[in-house]
């Protein structure tokens, strides 16, 4: 075997340890990254931060916990937004395995702002068919959900009062690991008009820009990169601090780098390789 | 960080490193932990379920005072006839009610989001004396080509063909951003464990010295 | 009987989803709400079915002691633990923050999860160093474009204006064209099933006799 | 042109013709109700005229293609270029003496991509049946199963070797989609496949299949029409069949009329969108926009 032939032949655990060398190195020393925030990450932003006290938000979160890494930030940092600004929010999950990711974030944040459950923030809970679920909230919140879910009936929670449907929220954001997002896009905002932005994995990002594009969602937070970016404005705002150990996403992203690189090198040695060994014969 | 957040972080990251195993190969470890995390999810998703859809959609109505709930109730339990071989057919009317309103409700809202808004968003007004309208020009012979190539009643030739071809170029430009923007979505995964073990190293040996 | 009447309630109810859409007539509305909050119900039991069918399947392999019971033994024991310590507390206080409950899912289910979902990030490392050869035409598009996207995430001084600049153009250009199209068809498949559903034409979704 | 065959089945007739009655209905009487302010008592939203005019013609344009197929007329479909490549991958395995692998994806079913993936299968079936080779056919969901053993049964009976198929090469692995993946590499490994064949709705496991089986050495076939995993089988794959491609191979393959006339209808809708949007460009660039705005649904 010629020198470039092996060159394009490594055996795959060589790459494994390659990677898990570089994560493990740069988890150590890690070091600050430049960040260039996208104009779909400001629009979300923007819009919270636009938002008066006492206003309602709504959060649909809908991923499992294999992805939190890319989403769990945003939740945090959207939640800790809109209590460091006094804006109460409405929550709800339609993921099966996801109500337990909820009630992490929002017990959480509560518990260092000193908000309220039922006064502050409503947490409705989980229920099956989100497609049925989003078009019955889009009627009457009670309808899915007549309690929320601690078990408290919806009418008894004084935040509820003069909430019936969608149109009392200012927005939905949707934070999504799955076919979420299509759902929400479709009946929230296809059938009721609701105003939606939304939270993606990576693997999603590029698929929802036709949506970006059309107007019917008005900002869309991409994979970790687009959390690190909300995270930086969220930062530059006031809102999160680095001392208080709140930029999750930001941490990652010398990670992110240095992989990257190492990926490209990878990609780039197979194809010298490739090209070289070609050109002998 | 009291002794027992220690232990669990310590489960916690035990089992992670016998996912970790699986790079090696298949091996019984990862086996234990994969095992272990399908029951403890349809435990988990049993008890919510239970508390977030059975109590309050049919239990406490029904408590309540509100009978007519009874009547979606039983069209559910028959939903479970599906397992027996005899009886299999009782399912198919409940299955019907919800296949059949999933379908007339998806309908209208299908064709308007996916279809209608999507075709008016392509609607663009088009030019070559400044970047926005050359952009917009860009983009509607794009969406025309990419369309071409799922066009099944002509065959590729000549210039359809080309703008097949240009179409499929298109698509992989699309698959191409899709893959980059997935080993961001990936790598996160990795690194938010590798920071979990680190930091947990870190709580470690605090505590320990 | 058996075929004809799951027919009639798919055609029936899905009719009158679809007509509801266009009626704004307020004994519509009620009745549109009352399908969607009976649909909800049954979805409960709907739900549950897959959990019982897991379990069933779980069982069996147990008491056969097929090859690998062993494993199914821990998922069974994953599970009844889940339960158990769902329902001891009384009602819903299982499902709140710092319970046994969460803790479980905290420290057993979100590690293994995200651990083994974490394993991608070698195997897309591997398949993007092995595969992402220029080799055709189309391979070398993907791979540029892919570049182009993964380069977004590295500090490139003075260059990194640039490369934004095509990130840019990449993702609300060729890409959103791309998707466009694919949506496009999305939609069209989709509202065509969904009306062969309604029309009896596809009866796929009813199982075997 | 008659618009509905009068010797179609009757069932489909009757709902055929209340279903165009009643739109037709809808669109005479929202003329009346435009004048009515309040919305909660008129019997039409006038916003979603538009909506009903796509409904009705999208719906009429299907069921009649449906009718000419199943009426025997000959429906031109393009051949897929995928197919020579699944032949070529089995002609290749043959040549080999190596099994021929085929996954149906992680879906159950109901799914339309499973549905598709089987009538792939049922003809994979028939052109290994001729040469002795295995074909290994691991699943995924235990519904599938016997939807899987019944058309490999069909594809070698049809081929004139019922007695070669084997039962045992239709598995059953694991619901649990890392599972199910770490069982056909473990086949991928073992058993060296000349030919993957990749057919269906794959989820994040596609490039696990897809890099072991790159590192055998099979050629590879992969389709799906989940967006978000054809990069990977694009990039690891000799052959990807893209989204709806899947969908028109199955069609192409079965001549089935029902699957057959929706993709004739969806191709005609996208002739008449290709229309559309350049009218509307045009329009669009003359300033006139009242046009692009019409099909704004409230």
């Amino acid at each position: 075997m010629t020198f470039y032939e092996r060159m394009m032949n490594l055996d795959r655990r060589w790459v494994y340890l390659v990677i898990g060398v570089v994560v493990v190195v740069t988890a150590i020393w890690s070091f600050a990254v430049p960040l260039y925030v996208t104009p779909e990450a400001r629009s979300v932003y923007d819009f919270v931060d636009g938002l008066v006290p006492g206003e309602v938000l709504m959060i649909g979160v809908d991923y499992a916990p294999e992805v939190m890494a890319e989403l769990h930030p945003m939740s945090y940092a959207i939640t800790r937004q809109c209590f460091a600004k006094d804006v109460k929010l409405l929550l709800c999950c339609l993921h099966q395995n996801g109500p337990g990711m909820v009630e992490q974030v929002v017990a959480q944040v509560a518990e260092e702002y000193g908000k309220v459950n039922g006064v502050d923030y409503v947490y409705l809970g989980y229920k099956p068919y989100p497609g049925i679920t989003i078009l019955a909230m889009g009627q009457n919140f009670r309808i899915p959900f007549p309690e929320d879910y601690y078990g408290t009936p919806l009418d008894s929670l004084p935040m509820m009062r003069n909430m019936t449907n969608f149109d009392n929220v200012k927005a939905i954001i949707n934070i999504s690991g799955g076919s979420g997002t299509e759902y929400w896009i479709n009946y929230a905002n296809g059938r009721y008009n609701a105003k939606l932005a939304i939270g993606v994995t990576g693997v999603m990002t590029a698929d929802y820009y036709p949506f970006l594009q059309s107007g019917q969602i008005f900002g869309l937070i991409g994979g970790m990169k687009g959390a690190a970016e909300y995270e930086y404005l969220a930062e530059k705002g006031g809102y999160i601090t680095r001392e208080k150990d709140q930029l999750w996403a930001s941490k990652s992203m010398p990670i992110q780098t240095t992989t990257h690189i190492v990926i490209i090198l990878f990609i780039v040695i197979g194809n010298v390789g490739y090209f070289m060994s070609k050109r002998k014969k | 960080m009291g002794t027992a957040e220690l232990i669990w972080n310590g489960v916690a990251a035990l089992l992670v490193l016998c996912i970790y195993s699986f790079l090696y190969k298949d091996n019984p470890f990862y086996k234990f932990a994969e095992h272990l995390v399908v029951g403890v999810s349809a435990g988990y998703f049993a008890m919510i379920l239970y508390y977030n859809a059975f109590l309050p959609k049919l239990i406490n109505p029904l408590r309540a005072g509100q009978y007519w709930y009874i009547i979606p109730g039983i069209l559910g339990l028959l939903m479970w006839a599906r397992f027996s071989k005899k009886w299999q057919w009782l399912s198919r009317p409940t299955l019907g009610f919800v296949i059949g309103s999933g379908a007339g409700l998806a309908i209208p809202l299908y064709l308007q989001n996916y279809v209608i808004r999507q075709l008016s968003a392509t609607m663009l007004p088009v030019g070559f004396t400044s970047w926005p309208l050359i952009t917009n020009v860009m983009i509607i012979i794009m969406v025309f080509c990419a369309l071409t190539y799922f066009y099944f009643s002509k065959q590729h030739t000549g210039a359809f063909g080309v703008a097949a071809k240009f179409g499929i170029w298109t698509l992989m430009v699309g698959f191409g951003a899709g893959f980059g923007m997935t080993v961001m979505g990936r790598v996160a995964l990795l690194a938010e464990r590798v920071i979990f073990l680190r930091d947990y190293m870190v709580q470690l040996w605090g505590a320990l010295f | 009987m058996r075929r004809t009447l799951p027919i009639a309630v798919v055609a029936g109810v899905g009719f009158f989803m679809l007509i509801q859409y266009f009626i704004p007539l307020e004994e519509f509305e009620t009745l549109y709400e009352w399908a969607l909050d009976w649909t909800m119900v049954i979805g409960c039991f709907a739900m549950a079915l897959g959990l019982y069918s897991l379990t069933n399947m779980m069982v069996t392999k147990v008491r056969r002691k097929a090859e690998g019971w062993g494993y199914s033994l821990v998922a069974l024991v994953g599970l009844f633990v889940m339960v158990f310590v769902g329902l001891v507390p009384h009602y819903q206080d299982s499902l709140k923050y710092g319970t046994l409950f969460m803790d479980i899912f905290e420290y057993i289910y979100i590690p293994i999860q995200a651990a083994m979902f974490s394993l991608l990030a070698f195997y897309i490392a591997s398949a993007a160093y092995r595969a992402f050869r220029a080799r055709t035409v189309l391979a070398t598009i993907l791979l540029v474009s892919a570049i182009i996207i993964m380069l977004r995430l590295i500090p490139l001084g003075p260059l990194s204006a640039i490369n934004q600049w095509m990130v840019n153009f990449i993702l609300t250009v060729p890409n959103m064209a791309a998707k466009r199209a694919f949506w496009l068809g999305v939609g069209l498949g989709a509202t065509a099933t969904a009306l062969k559903i309604m029309l009896g034409i596809e009866r796929g979704y009813m199982g075997r006799d | 042109m008659k618009f509905f065959p009068s010797h179609t089945n009757l069932k489909s007739n009757l709902f055929v013709k209340a279903l165009f009655l009643s739109l037709c209905f809808l669109l005479i009487d929202s003329s009346l109700s435009f004048a009515q302010e309040d919305l909660s008592e008129s019997w039409f939203n006038p916003n979603r005229v538009n909506m009903l005019i796509f409904l009705t013609f999208f719906f009429a344009v299907i069921i009649y293609f449906i009718q000419r197929a199943k009426k025997g007329k000959s429906l031109f479909i393009r051949r897929i270029a995928g197919l020579d490549a699944i032949e070529e991958a089995v002609g290749r395995a043959t040549e080999m003496g190596r099994p021929v692998l085929f996954v149906p994806g992680i879906e159950d079913v109901n799914q339309i991509q499973t549905i598709a993936a089987m009538i792939i299968l049922g003809n994979v079936a028939k052109m290994v049946a001729a040469y002795d080779i295995p074909l290994f056919v691991p699943i995924c969901r235990p519904f599938v199963v016997p939807v899987a053993e019944e058309r490999v049964k069909e594809g070698y009976a049809a081929a004139g070797r019922p007695d070669a198929y084997n039962r045992d090469n239709v598995r059953y692995i694991s619901d649990e989609q890392f599972a199910y993946a770490a069982g056909v590499q473990g086949i991928m490994l073992r058993d060296r496949p000349m030919a993957n064949l990749m057919f269906g709705s794959f989820f994040a496991e596609s490039l696990m299949l897809a890099e072991t089986g790159f590192l055998t050495g099979a050629i590879q076939v992969a389709g799906t029409a989940n967006i978000h995993q054809l990069p990977f089988f694009v990039v690891a794959c000799d052959y990807t069949i893209i989204g709806e491609e899947l969908f028109a191979t199955s069609a192409y393959l079965s001549k089935e009329p029902k699957l057959l006339g929706s993709l004739k209808g969806s191709d005609l809708a996208k002739a008449i969108i290709i229309g559309l949007l350049a009218l509307g460009a045009i329009l669009e660039t003359l300033g006139i926009t009242q046009f692009t705005r019409w099909f704004f649904i409230e």
